[in-house]
């Protein structure tokens, strides 16, 4: 499904993401995991073309899409949710899910039609009733709590109807509680929807409970791969970065 | 167009120092203005549309105070600090409160302040325009150098405006004060969180701004003629001069004065009717190339 | 008046102006008209920006002379009243004022005390509204020159270029004869009235005084604050005389930068705006010797009639009236003669009876100032040069226009450019 | 759907309708003047709006496009001697073009360099009227009267029928603005507006999506522009200057910025304070500045967008 070969990026000097090779299975769930500047989030970027690589491959199906604009490369079907939830504050939940159905069908620069169109009334309904903000469709985006935000920001790209959907941290900067609601949501949506999920996310207990296989990331290249006990019991990841978390897991 | 008139100039040395310190002298009081505007965007981050009339507070300051006291020396310190202080009240009652709204609500408050005090000048000082006159130490006939003029006054006005460059400089490099505001340009709510007081950092930028303006006008009051409304053509020009030398370089500010400066001065010869027109171009021309301006950091 | 006193005067006045602002709310006015409703002026003028001075002093002017008229029983017990709105100084709020003035207020005569920019935009306006209008201020040869920008219910009181390039032309090419100024330079502001003055202005050098040698011309902006560059060109050039219709705060930033390069010690100056008291006496440390023509001085024409008017209008408004001031009291002169003969507010009558008409005047070059009926504009009036002296009288002697001379070329320059 | 645009179509109706009684409520000439005049701002301002409201594109240099319009009409009508139609035509083709060379340039920039740059574009169009004396009268304006001769029984040199042109062409102009906005294409300016970078992980292109805001807003602006050369029968560099965007800027907010026709209600405030304060006092910047600071400082929604706001509040709060 999604093919990353010889992956490189440099900021300024800096290599962010140092020849990263990774291949995701269609339908799979994989979480990435990896410290704090790891490079989880800039390999997100890379993917969805926020950036073009300086080196290697990013292959979708049999395409290269390295290089291509963001556009482009969400139009063949790659949707992304991010860590802090990106928005439309002034625009209604419903609103937002119809701007996002519109974009994916190529009507958003239409001006001779009324929006919304009748058409994709229904799937933004789907779309909400997916994540659960039906009753709350009439509501201003910024006014959402922000675990709503977060799923608002998850169903827009779910509107694109996408086969690989990149989610950075869905559960961040939320409570216990609401961390494992979110999740379920995630999950059932992924059940549901057959897509190729790829979630970067700090929660081990999630990540364990949750991952059909995990990548770990460190200093911008792969350290590990491969299904949750395999990572558990990989030395290097303990060495590296599980080690306390791993404990604080058991614990 | 007389581009044979710029080439002829352009060849004979004494019209190229003449020109050139025409040049340099429009563009030092334009620096002193453009540097206040470029240092309280540098920080605050916001436009200040007012400050040409802040410059005009200076002359019409300077002109109350030479007129009682007779002394040009007072009556430039006097109007400086005294804009300075109306920056500052103005920056902590008016300026301060759309800070978190959009850029027009900034340009909003700053027109308003524009229509307000040109009309109070006019009420307190009269429709007719004003002349304060050379003082008598500066009557004296211009000095020769190398073929071309230079009045002694302007002499004077280019030591004092080069003193506040460098002065202003070595306050933003070296001192305390200096590096706050620097650190408050680049991250106001770290600054806070470090125990700095923002809001007096805010207020202290807008005053030294207000007082540069000032001190500009003051400076200009001798040679220019004053009148309600005269903030509108330096605000315009120090407005070019700073998106050319890039928002928040003072460097940059320096730059752009004496280019702009120079644009006119040669442009009176070799294109007199388009020499606006040029500077807008030059200003598009930097937009389009290089956003931040020729000194401005790239952000 | 002392700066005190001004300042009184105003804050009352912007008091009353609120409290009327307050009363009168955001409702259209409909002006009821009826017999012993006063005559309504319209005057679209410049009250606010660099030039309010200049508007304030038209309407000033015009007062005295309503005052007069009213006092002297109004027509038929009918009073006048002016109405001045400000454009500030934009031509297109000069035209939707003069409409709003003559469709809102119910103003049955214009007087437009605006600069030539608004003339021409007013003009425009009655063309359509066929009211009548005197033009007080615009010196643009074209606005009544030119048939077709004429409209047959406008006129003009204010001086015209054409009239003052032959007579500056003749007077500078005589000092230039008698001094030996071979070579000149022109410094005028960049804007339709700085171009035509000195163009004109050259044209007629040329032709008097053809040995002259132009050397060079600087073009500053208009309101433009600095000139140093243009001073230091014109040192570059070396002339021995300087033409300049630079005006009022830009003549005296001129001045006052020029003087401190000691221009004026090697380059005689020909401003021809120099004479009016609000720019002699805004300059400090006038030089003496600048040949200036006279755009008002009491002391020209040397008529009592002329020095009492200066004087009266000195004692009610603290300041000596402006070149703009006598324009606009010419302009009452002819209206209120022509208000009594056909007593109407019809434009086209009032229009027939101004058309041609000779009136008493101290502005006169002979006491009389007449409406040339072929082009609706007035020539007659004092027009002169002569040379400043650092203080009052300011320009001692003036040397008159001569009107025949004036007349002849003009009549030339008509057939020349087409108009006549 | 359908059925909502056939109501928008009886509304606009309505609304002309209204307009064309008017003048039998105000019978006075200075009414027309005031409408004409008021169409004018009010399709400019509401186009500006579209960039900076909807589209989140803070133009300082819209009056570009009122010259633009002011200018290219009344020169074409001047010195080709068109009809009124082929120019009003050739006026929306020409801003076009330059909407696009201009807009292309300009939306690359971001937020205050957007607006400095938009600015430097209107200055220079400025300079250039200013400069090229022979075409366009430099600073005096076009003299002599801009043309209007008569077209399809309609003889704009009439103020009857120039009001009634004038409000047809504000109705047609703002339904248009309207449906725009109401639109898919609406919608998607909006998303730009609050988050750019999202829209692009939604597939949209963003740079195309601000140049066809951009675009569009140009050609009302200038059809703005048009409408005044008609009223004063000529054009003035003043019509290219920053002051007139500034006004623009000025009736957006105090209207109200997130409002469809919060531009058109700060219009009609503007003009009408105009008209009244220079009545009453020559301290017109004075009163102006004082208004202004009031709404910067206090009204912050624009009148109509604070009144709406009230209205949802109370009906909120009765719920």
């Amino acid at each position: 499904m999604l093919t990353v070969e010889n992956l490189h990026k440099s900021f300024g000097g800096v290599n962010a993401i140092n020849g990263i090779d990774l291949k995701f299975d269609a339908g799979t769930l994989t979480a990435i995991i990896g410290p704090n500047g790891a490079g989880k989030t800039s390999f997100f970027n890379l993917i969805t073309g926020a950036f073009a690589p300086d080196q290697g491959r990013i292959l979708f199906g049999t395409d290269d899409i390295a290089g291509l604009s963001s556009p482009d490369i969400v139009k063949r079907g790659i949707g992304r949710a991010f860590q802090i939830a990106s928005i439309f504050p002034s625009l209604t939940v419903r609103e937002t899910i119809l701007g996002a159905v519109n974009a994916h069908r190529g009507w958003h620069t239409k001006l001779r039609r009324r929006f919304p169109l009748g058409e994709a009334n229904a799937q933004a309904d789907e779309v909400m009733e997916l994540v659960g903000l039906t009753a709350k469709a009439d509501k201003l985006s910024g006014n959402l709590s922000h675990g709503d935000q977060k799923l608002l920001d998850i169903a827009l790209a779910l509107a694109l109807e996408p086969r690989v959907l990149l989610l950075d941290e869905p559960t961040a900067g939320m409570g216990p509680e609401e961390r494992w609601q979110m999740i379920d949501t995630v999950h059932k949506l992924w059940q549901r929807k057959q897509m190729t999920l790829i979630f970067i996310e700090h929660d081990m207990d999630i990540v364990f409970k949750y991952a059909q296989t995990i990548r770990v990331l460190s200093y911008g290249a792969v350290l590990a791969e491969g299904k949750p006990d395999e990572i558990r019991n990989h030395p290097k990841v303990i060495e590296a970065y599980l080690g306390t978390a791993y404990e604080k897991g058991r614990g | 167009m007389d581009p044979q008139a710029l080439l002829t100039c352009l060849s004979t040395a004494s019209c190229v120092i003449t020109q050139t310190t025409g040049g340099l002298i429009s563009g030092m009081l334009l620096f002193l203005v453009a540097a206040g505007l470029s240092l309280i965007f540098g920080t605050l981050k916001v436009v200040n549309f007012m400050h040409g009339s802040l410059y005009m507070l200076g002359a019409y300051f300077a002109y109350t105070l030479y007129t009682a006291t007779g002394n040009f020396t007072i009556a430039v310190v006097g109007a400086a600090l005294g804009v300075g202080l109306f920056g500052l009240v103005f920056e902590r009652l008016f300026m301060s409160r759309v800070y978190n709204t959009d850029v027009l609500m900034q340009l909003l408050v700053c027109y308003g302040f524009i229509l307000i005090l040109d009309d109070a000048v006019k009420i307190i000082w009269g429709a007719e325009f004003l002349s304060m006159g050379m003082p008598a130490a500066f009557q004296r006939p211009p000095i020769m150098i190398a073929g071309g003029i230079l009045p002694v006054y302007y002499l004077f006005l280019i030591g004092v405006t080069l003193g506040v460059a460098l002065l202003l400089g070595l306050l933003l490099t070296r001192t305390r004060a200096g590096k706050i505001v620097r650190a408050a340009a680049v991250n106001p709510t770290m600054t806070s969180a470090l125990g700095i007081n923002t809001a007096l950092v805010f207020g202290g930028v807008f005053a030294l701004g207000g007082l540069l303006a000032g001190l500009s006008g003051a400076l200009a009051a001798p040679v220019r003629s004053m009148v309600a409304g005269m903030g509108f053509s330096i605000l315009i020009e120090s407005f070019i001069v700073t998106v050319i030398g890039g928002m928040g370089s003072i460097g940059g500010a320096l730059v752009g004065a004496l280019l702009i400066g120079l644009v006119r001065s040669f442009g009176t010869i070799g294109f007199p009717l388009f020499t606006e027109g040029v500077m807008f171009l030059f200003m598009t021309l930097v937009l389009i190339t290089k956003p931040s301006g020729l000194f401005g950091k790239e952000h | 008046m002392t700066d005190t006193q001004r300042t009184r005067r105003n804050r009352r006045g912007f008091i009353k102006a609120a409290g009327a602002l307050t009363a009168s709310g955001l409702a259209f006015p409909y002006v009821a008209r009826a017999q012993d409703k006063p005559i309504r002026i319209g005057v679209p003028t410049i009250l606010s920006g660099r030039v309010a001075q200049l508007g304030i002093s038209s309407r000033n002017a015009l007062q005295i002379e309503v005052d007069k008229f009213n006092a002297a029983g109004g027509l038929n017990g009918r009073k006048l009243e002016i109405i001045a709105r400000d454009s500030k100084g934009k031509p297109d709020e000069a035209a939707n004022n003069t409409r709003q003035l003559i469709n809102g207020d119910g103003c049955e005569i214009i007087i437009s005390a605006e600069s030539s920019a608004g003339a021409f935009a007013v003009q425009e306006v009655i063309r359509e509204l066929k009211v009548l209008c005197i033009h007080t201020n615009s010196e643009t040869s074209s606005l009544s020159a030119d048939p077709k920008i004429r409209v047959p219910t406008a006129f003009r009181t204010a001086r015209q270029g054409i009239h003052d390039a032959i007579v500056s032309a003749a007077y500078a090419g005589n000092v230039a004869k008698a001094k030996g100024l071979k070579t000149w330079m022109t410094c005028s502001p960049d804007y339709a009235y700085g171009r035509d003055n000195t163009s004109l202005f050259l044209e007629y050098m040329k032709r008097f005084h053809p040995e002259i040698e132009m050397v060079g011309e600087a073009w500053p902006k208009l309101f433009q604050a600095d000139y140093t560059e243009n001073i230091t060109k014109i040192l570059q050039a070396k002339p021995q005389a300087l033409y300049s219709c630079l005006w009022a705060g830009d003549l005296v930033s001129f001045l006052d930068q020029s003087g401190i390069y000691n221009l004026f010690a090697q380059t005689t100056l020909f401003a021809i705006n120099m004479a009016d008291y609000t720019t002699l006496t805004a300059v400090k440390n006038l030089p003496a010797g600048i040949h200036s023509s006279s755009r008002y001085l009491k002391t020209f024409p040397a008529v009592p009639e002329n020095a009492a008017w200066g004087d009266a209008y000195k004692a009610k408004f603290g300041d000596y009236p402006t070149n703009w001031s006598w324009e606009n009291s010419l302009a009452m002169t002819f209206l209120t003669t022509a208000l009594r003969k056909v007593n109407s507010t019809d434009g086209a009558k009032l229009a027939d009876a101004i058309r041609g008409m000779k009136v008493k005047s101290p502005f006169g070059a002979d006491g009389t100032v007449t409406m040339r009926a072929e082009d609706q504009t007035t020539i007659g009036y004092a027009i002169g040069w002569g040379t400043t002296i650092s203080k009052e009288p300011y320009v001692p002697s003036v040397t008159p226009g001569d009107w025949k001379s004036i007349l002849e070329h003009e009549a030339e320059w008509k057939k020349k450019m087409g108009f006549a | 759907m359908r059925s909502t645009v056939w109501l928008d179509i009886v509304i606009a109706a309505a609304a002309m309708a209204v307009l064309l009684l008017l003048p039998l409520v105000f019978p006075g000439k200075a009414f027309s003047d005031f409408m004409i005049r008021l169409s004018a701002f009010a399709i400019f301002a509401t186009s500006l709006n579209l960039l900076v409201g909807y589209t989140g594109l803070v133009s300082f240099g819209h009056g570009l496009f009122y010259g633009l319009g002011a200018y290219s009409f009344a020169l074409m009508m001047q010195k080709l001697g068109t009809s009124i139609p082929v120019a009003f035509i050739a006026t929306v083709g020409v801003s076009a073009a330059v909407a696009t060379v201009v807009g292309a340039i300009c939306i690359r920039l971001k937020e205050i360099y957007f607006s400095f740059l938009t600015l430097a574009f209107q200055m220079l169009l400025h300079s250039v009227i200013i400069a090229w004396t022979p075409l366009t009268g430099g600073d005096q304006g076009l003299t002599g009267g801009v043309p209007r001769p008569p077209f399809l029984g309609i003889r704009l040199d009439d103020p009857q029928h120039l009001y009634i042109f004038c409000s047809a062409v504000l109705v047609v102009s703002l339904y248009i603005m309207w449906h725009l906005v109401r639109s898919p294409f609406g919608y998607t300016m909006r998303m730009i507006r609050d988050n750019p970078r999202r829209a692009e992980f939604l597939g949209v292109r963003v740079w195309r999506v601000r140049l066809l805001a951009f675009v569009v807003a140009g050609v009302f602006g200038s059809i703005g522009g048009l409408l005044m050369s008609l009223f004063v029968s000529s054009a003035y560099p003043d019509f290219a200057y920053w002051t007139v965007s500034g006004e623009a800027v000025f009736m957006i907010l105090m209207g109200g910025i997130s409002v469809f026709f919060g531009p058109l209600v700060g219009a009609v405030m503007l003009l009408l304070l105009n008209d009244v304060v220079t009545r009453v006092t020559e301290h017109y910047s004075l009163m102006l500045g004082i208004i202004i600071l009031c709404f910067a400082l206090g009204l912050r929604k624009g009148l109509l967008g604070f009144v709406l706001w009230a209205w949802e509040r109370r009906r909120a709060g009765a719920q």
